[in-house]
């Protein structure tokens, strides 16, 4: 990897120069919570003063970008018994993500792997992250993030440039070629010996921080002994199956289909819609045969598609330990204490 | 050079790769050549694809499923029911249930459809030569029991005995009548049996496991040391089935069965046929009995 | 009415059908929405042939397969008209929250008639009875949900039903479709929201507008409602709250005890 | 002369709700000439007892599908009253700006959907579709404009989801608001042409001198509260309102209905016109004129032309209101709301008239008492009178039974009569 550092407000310059000639996304601040919190997003920014640099979390995860909630995935124009499909990838402009944490970073690289990687590649994801310009920026860990437990607090891969604050300069990783042409055009420096021992120790430095942890030790195998595990009803009498744990989460992925006649019946789509495994008809197969009808068994499910298929299948987990879902979630489920009381087949505290 | 991102277009014109990026949403264009009414709840249709060139590079395997698009009205998975020889000019056999299948129903010959695959896990019939073959079915699993039927039929000679064991709730419920005498003639010993039998039903009453029963009493064990099964139905029936057949030692990766789930892109990725982690779609809908048996929510 | 050529869809003929639209006791705002629909009313009329629509026509027929009926049901005499209707039409559509639920409407079923009667109209002799949804009187074939019904689901239905294909709802509540459409929740804001228990299909109109979700489209399915109590107990609303919003539109009543006082 | 004549409307259609028209003539004397309300009523006014104050708008607005939104800022007005919440200027001009629109979308559904198809003898906007293309095409166009306003500052054209107690939830898009003030300029030329539409109408040749009530306009053409005015000379305070509407319940209508001066007195466009004719916009005034409409004008069949003449007046004044709202940063959207103990009047002209809503809050925000007093209820009284006073002159003059029938039903259409809404 090549590294540089560069004064704080070359940053503006780098922004100013990618943004009068692309699309940037970037976090910002989307109001104050009720305790005067503030609370951010990802949306298209104009100006540099609207980026939030050192943003906590945001509410939705940066998915939309790369997975919109809902996508046409193909039109139709009708002609009595025959028919034209035109498919469109919905996407005719590479665009830069300005400031992503490494959990979300790691998202993506894992999403790659089913979405890129397998037999059949999706092309309405790959046409997007293959057109993002990815720019990482180091983050303050929250009481909710357990990343460093999921092995996703740093980006290894799946960026662009990453940025961190070290203090009076920002310490810049490179990794694509497009990122080191564009670093050309602002002022940089090679970074001396003191620079990489101020990058270490913000590292060592966060590290500290982490209040929220998973233990993953054999958690395939144990996910597995307590399948039965009473536990699960007493987190499916909790949850409202509402999907919101899926739809904020960064790696959640699968979707339902519906097909749209336009009103004068000339016109059809297929129209891809980002699905949970929390909501009740998820598995309904043809017959009205539900597979799983309860909450829990739903619930379940999901853990189990994360963090014990997921890594099956791919060495690692389909949680990047975000916090997003256990902070979203209005019946405070959240992954460290589901994870825990599973763990230890009982249900964490009284209530 | 200007600060411009360059677009990196992920399509490609091939279409026909697994892995290429483009085949994702490609349809090949068939027509419904014919329809064939089984039942009142089942028809046959025939689809071809209209494109020679493309109905050609459509090969298949026994147990494999396509996706089948109506525009505006739904794209679901069916097992395609005809012989592997026949190519991209399959047939369906398709039960009334739901928005997609009923309008099916009211379709007219030369109607367009869409279709995407093959996809999914196939019937080793290769690993079965020599063998003897169980083929079992319990109501609609007929459908896709018939392609490793027709494959058995054409290249009856290398298998040893073969058994085809067909229940369903009613007589008038069983399909493919018209093919009943074929099969007997081609040497394979087809036993039906029906649950609620009509005034004018004249063979077996009862369950499947009946006629296995009488199977079990029949042969010796040798016979089950080298035989091979494929047992297409609903969960219930293949669960019954399947264990009775391993009291005989036969090996549960010697079973076959087809996995039904709720599917809208057939390549992994919507995840609505997910069996714990286990894509139906990928790892499925072919599994061996003991993989079931593992899978947790299986049956 | 106009007079469009028969179509096909895919081959297969669509039905044109007969459909009137009838209003018990409401505010007429669904059937609104019909004529509401400026951009696409022309299409919708071309899909069904309107035999009677008092709002909006003079005349009509009584022959239709498909009736709309708006409102719910607060006199005796509505239950005959309803009852009349329901022998004609092939098709019952329980059209809005008030045909649905008994909608706003059924609120005053919290107090006795006599009371309700002399607070409004004093000594003059009014006649009304307990406020019923349709189908505690007749056979409904199909809901639409909503106070006001939104029209885009309108659409799709009649859609649906001209070119036969099935009609399905969302299973799922609003929380599902806020998410997808990015809102804060509301809860965040401070403010309390019926948007974990509700049907979806609205597009969380009302969180979309920073105003938390009343439940006019009734309960999803499997809904879990008594963690929603518990969270809007946990986030300070009051017992009365959460009772005012389950109890507005009636879609919950069924799943209110222990809740009333 | 016209010596027997026997009409029975068995409910009134292109109305809102259910009302009967009843008119009997034997030996060329009237027997009977009836306006009779059959609507069930729905005793909002009861159901909201016991509630808190936060539940009143998003109750209230259902009492009426058409005009949801003057029903719902009558509420949300009557509360701030009670609890002594003066709105910001920001959200009065938002409050009159989204009010402008559903005036506009109401009365352009009545003109073209409701009145239109009896001057052009059809039973409905429908046959217009295939004969009138354009004029359909038009009124859909204005309409769409409307509501499309509507959807973007109240959440939602049809019981309104942003408008609260002390503002809105949430603000609308400033680059929204330009879009819609290019649309709002283009509309002028629609407005001109639906003004040439109703130049080719023969407007009935009827008069009955009468009272009008409104809203004053102090400097400005009134929407939403101020003083009460009637043409007869009467000024009372907003919360004075019962003393300008004196309900009392009749038999021959679920409605109850008003009076002020006379026997009957009427609400509505024609009644702003004639109360507040100064004050509205130049280019209204002008299409006014053009009709011969000038105050106070007592054909009751002019209230067509006088929502006429609003629609342009709301469209220019909607014009002025987004140059304001464009030309300052936004505030706030809304401000705290501190309940407290009290009576709170909200009066505002909706498409049909004044409309007051008033409750009393006791010391912890519930509504102890609820009143609603709807426009159509305020006109019930007037429209019976006119139809007598009609019947009357057109007896004898011997006209036949189809076109007294006819004349009838266009005279209560003209008031526009909101039916379920008056019997709420
Ligand atoms: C590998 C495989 C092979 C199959 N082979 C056949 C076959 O040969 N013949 C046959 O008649 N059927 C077959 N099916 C079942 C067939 O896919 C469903 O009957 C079909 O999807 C129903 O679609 P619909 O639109 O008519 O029903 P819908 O109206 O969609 O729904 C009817 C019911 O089916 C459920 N459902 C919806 N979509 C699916 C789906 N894609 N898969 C399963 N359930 C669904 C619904 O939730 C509902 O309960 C097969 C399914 C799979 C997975
Ligand atoms: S876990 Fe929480 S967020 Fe997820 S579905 Fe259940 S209640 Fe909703
Ligand atoms: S605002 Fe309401 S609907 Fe939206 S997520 Fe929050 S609770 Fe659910
Ligand atoms: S958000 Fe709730 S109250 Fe609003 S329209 Fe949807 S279901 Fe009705």
């Amino acid at each position: 990897m090549i590294f540089r550092v560069i004064e704080k407000a070359e940053l503006r310059s780098l922004f100013t120069m990618l943004s009068a000639a692309n699309r940037v996304i970037g976090p910002v601040g989307v109001g104050l919570d009720r305790s005067g919190r503030q609370l951010y997003g990802f949306e298209e920014v104009h100006d540099f003063d609207r980026v939030a640099l050192d943003y906590t979390m945001t509410s939705l995860s940066a998915k939309k970008y790369f997975l919109p909630y809902r996508e046409i995935m193909a039109t139709f124009t009708m002609d009595n018994k025959d028919w034209q499909k035109r498919i469109d990838y919905n996407i005719d402009a590479p665009f830069v993500f300005f400031g992503m944490h490494a959990c979300d970073i790691n998202a993506l690289n894992r999403l790659d792997k089913v979405l890129m990687g397998s037999v059949y590649p999706m092309p309405y994801y790959a046409a997007k992250r293959k057109n993002a310009f990815i720019i990482g920026i180091g983050c303050e860990p929250q009481p909710n993030c357990f990343c460093r437990s999921m092995g996703t607090d740093t980006a290894l891969h799946g960026f662009d440039m990453f940025i961190t604050d070290i203090g009076d300069r920002y310490f810049i990783e490179i990794q694509s070629d497009t990122a080191f042409n564009f670093l050309k055009k602002i002022r940089t420096g090679e970074p001396v010996e003191a620079d990489h021992l101020s990058f270490m120790k913000t590292g060592a430095g966060k590290n500290e921080k982490f209040a929220a942890s998973v233990d993953t030790t054999d958690l395939t195998k144990i996910l597995d002994m307590e399948f039965q595990s009473e536990v699960w009803k007493q987190w499916g009498d909790k949850c409202l199956g509402c999907g919101t744990c899926a739809n904020v989460c960064p790696t959640c992925y699968c979707y339902s289909v519906e097909e749209e006649v336009s009103i004068d019946l000339t016109a059809a789509a297929k129209v891809k819609k980002l699905y949970s495994c929390n909501l009740i008809d998820f598995a309904v197969v043809a017959g009205g045969h539900n597979f799983r009808p309860e909450r829990h068994s739903r619930l379940k499910y999901r853990y189990y598609h994360k963090h014990r298929g997921f890594v099956e299948a791919y060495e690692e987990s389909l949680c990047v330990g975000c916090g997003r879902c256990g902070e979203a979630c209005l019946a405070d489920i959240t992954v460290p204490e589901v994870i825990a009381s599973v763990r230890e087949g009982r249900k964490t505290d009284g209530q | 050079m200007d600060n411009k991102l360059p677009f990196n277009d992920v399509i490609d014109q091939r279409h026909h790769r697994r892995s290429d990026l483009s085949s994702f949403e490609y349809t090949h264009k068939a027509e419904i050549t014919s329809i064939h009414k089984l039942t009142e709840q089942e028809n046959l249709y025939r689809i071809q694809i209209i494109d020679p060139a493309e109905r050609e590079r459509f090969e298949f395997r026994p147990g494999q499923f396509l996706m089948l698009e109506l525009p505006g009205i739904g794209d679901a998975p069916f097992s395609i029911s005809s012989p592997p020889s026949r190519k991209g000019d399959v047939e369906l056999c398709i039960r009334k249930v739901g928005g997609l299948t009923s309008f099916l129903s009211r379709v007219e010959r030369g109607t367009h459809v869409g279709i995407r695959g093959p996809f999914g896990t196939s019937f080793p019939m290769e690993k079965m030569y020599g063998q003897n073959i169980m083929l079992i079915a319990g109501g609609l699993g007929l459908a896709p029991l018939r392609t490793p039927i027709s494959y058995v039929q054409e290249n009856r000679s290398r298998f040893n005995n073969v058994d085809i064991i067909y229940g369903t709730k009613d007589p008038l419920q069983l399909l493919f009548t018209y093919q009943y005498d074929m099969w007997r003639a081609d040497d394979m010993r087809l036993s039906i049996i029906v649950e609620k039998p009509d005034a004018s039903w004249q063979g077996r009453t009862g369950m499947i496991t009946r006629v296995i029963e009488e199977i079990f009493e029949e042969r010796d064990d040798a016979f089950f040391r080298n035989t091979y099964a494929i047992v297409c139905g609903p969960p219930i029936m293949f669960k019954f089935v399947c264990s009775m057949l391993n009291q005989k030692d036969l090996p549960m990766q010697k079973m076959f069965v087809s996995l039904e789930r709720r599917m809208h892109c057939g390549m992994g990725k919507c995840c609505r046929c997910n069996v714990g982690s286990t894509y139906t779609c990928l790892s499925g809908p072919v599994f061996d009995y003991w993989t079931v048996m593992n899978l947790k929510e299986a049956i | 009415m106009s007079d469009s050529p028969a179509k096909a869809y895919l081959g297969v003929p669509v039905r044109r059908p007969r459909v009137a639209f009838f209003e018990l006791s409401s505010c007429e705002g669904c059937q609104l929405q019909i004529l509401n629909n400026e951009a696409s009313l022309l299409d919708f009329l071309s899909l069904v042939e309107v035999v009677r629509f008092r709002e909006g026509m003079s005349g009509g027929s009584d022959e239709y397969e498909i009736a709309f009926v708006e409102g719910s049901v607060t006199r005796d005499d509505e239950v005959g008209r309803l009852q009349k209707i329901r022998e004609t039409a092939k098709v019952l559509v329980a059209f809005g929250s008030c045909a649905c639920f008994g909608g706003v409407n059924q609120l005053k079923n919290r107090f006795c008639l006599d009371w309700v009667k002399k607070e409004v109209y004093g000594d003059h002799p009014v006649e009304t009875a307990e406020v019923r949804p349709l189908d505690a009187i007749v056979q409904v074939d199909l809901r639409i949900y909503g106070c006001p019904v939104k029209k885009e689901e309108v659409e799709k239905i009649v859609t649906h039903i001209a070119i036969g294909s099935d009609i399905t709802y969302p299973r799922y509540p609003v929380c599902m479709e806020c998410k997808a459409n990015g809102n804060v929740c509301l809860y965040d804001l401070g403010e309390p929201c019926l948007g974990p228990v509700t049907r979806a299909g609205c597009d969380s109109w009302c969180p979309n507008n920073r105003a938390g979700c009343w439940g006019c489209r009734g309960p999803s399915d499997d809904m879990n409602i008594l963690q929603l109590v518990d969270i809007m107990k946990r986030h300070g609303f009051s017992e009365e709250t959460i009772l005012d919003r389950l109890e507005c539109f009636g879609g919950f009543s069924g799943h209110l005890e222990g809740l009333k006082k | 002369m016209k010596i027997d004549c026997n009409i029975d409307v068995h409910h009134l259609t292109r109305v809102e709700g259910h009302g009967n028209i009843r008119i009997s003539i034997q030996g060329g004397v009237l027997r009977q000439a009836e306006w009779e309300v059959v609507e069930t009523p729905r005793f909002f006014e009861a159901l909201l007892v016991g509630k808190k104050w936060d539940n009143a708008p998003w109750i209230c607005g259902r009492i009426c599908g058409i005009c949801s939104i003057g029903h719902t800022l009558a509420s949300i007005r009557a509360v701030e009253n009670a609890f002594g919440i003066v709105p910001s200027e920001q959200t009065r001009k938002l409050r009159l700006l989204l009010k402008h629109m559903e005036t506009l979308q109401s009365h352009i559904l009545h003109l073209y959907f409701l009145a239109a198809p009896d001057f052009l003898d059809v039973g409905s906007v429908f046959p217009l579709i295939n004969s009138h293309p354009d004029v359909v095409a038009r009124a859909a166009r204005i309409k769409l404009l409307a509501n499309d306003v509507c959807d973007c500052i109240g959440g939602r054209r049809l019981h309104p989801t942003r408008t609260v107690t002390g503002g809105f939830t949430m603000l609308p898009d400033k680059k929204e608001l330009e879009g819609f003030r290019s649309r709002l300029i283009a509309v002028e030329r629609d407005l001109i042409d639906t003004a040439g539409l109703f130049r080719t109408f023969t407007i009935p040749d009827f008069i009955r001198e009468t009272e009008f009530v409104s809203l004053r306009g102090v400097d400005e053409y009134p929407f939403i509260g101020g003083e009460l005015v009637s043409s007869d000379g009467v000024v009372r305070k907003e919360h004075e309102y019962r003393q300008m509407t004196n309900e009392y319940t009749v038999s021959q209508s679920t409605s109850k209905w008003a009076r002020l001066s006379r026997e009957s007195f009427a609400v509505g466009a024609l009644a702003r016109v004639n109360n507040n004719f100064s004050l509205l916009q130049p280019s209204a005034r002008g299409v006014a004129e053009a009709f011969g409409l000038a105050p106070v004008m007592h054909n009751p069949y002019m209230n067509n032309i006088a929502q006429l003449v609003e629609s342009v007046h709301v469209v220019m004044d909607s014009i002025n209101l987004i140059n304001d709202l464009l030309g300052t940063a936004w505030d706030a959207p809304r401000q705290p709301v501190v309940q407290r103990e009290g009576i709170g009047v909200g009066a505002v002209e909706v498409p049909r008239g004044i409309l007051y809503h008033c409750y009393q809050f006791d010391k912890t925000g519930h509504i102890v008492r609820a009143d609603c007093v709807i426009p159509t209820s305020q006109n019930h009284a007037n429209i019976q009178h006119d139809l007598t006073a009609l019947a009357v002159q057109f007896a004898a003059e011997g006209m036949q039974d189809r076109d007294l029938e006819l004349l009838a039903g266009m005279l209560v259409r003209s008031y526009d009569p909101c039916i379920s809404c008056s019997v709420h």
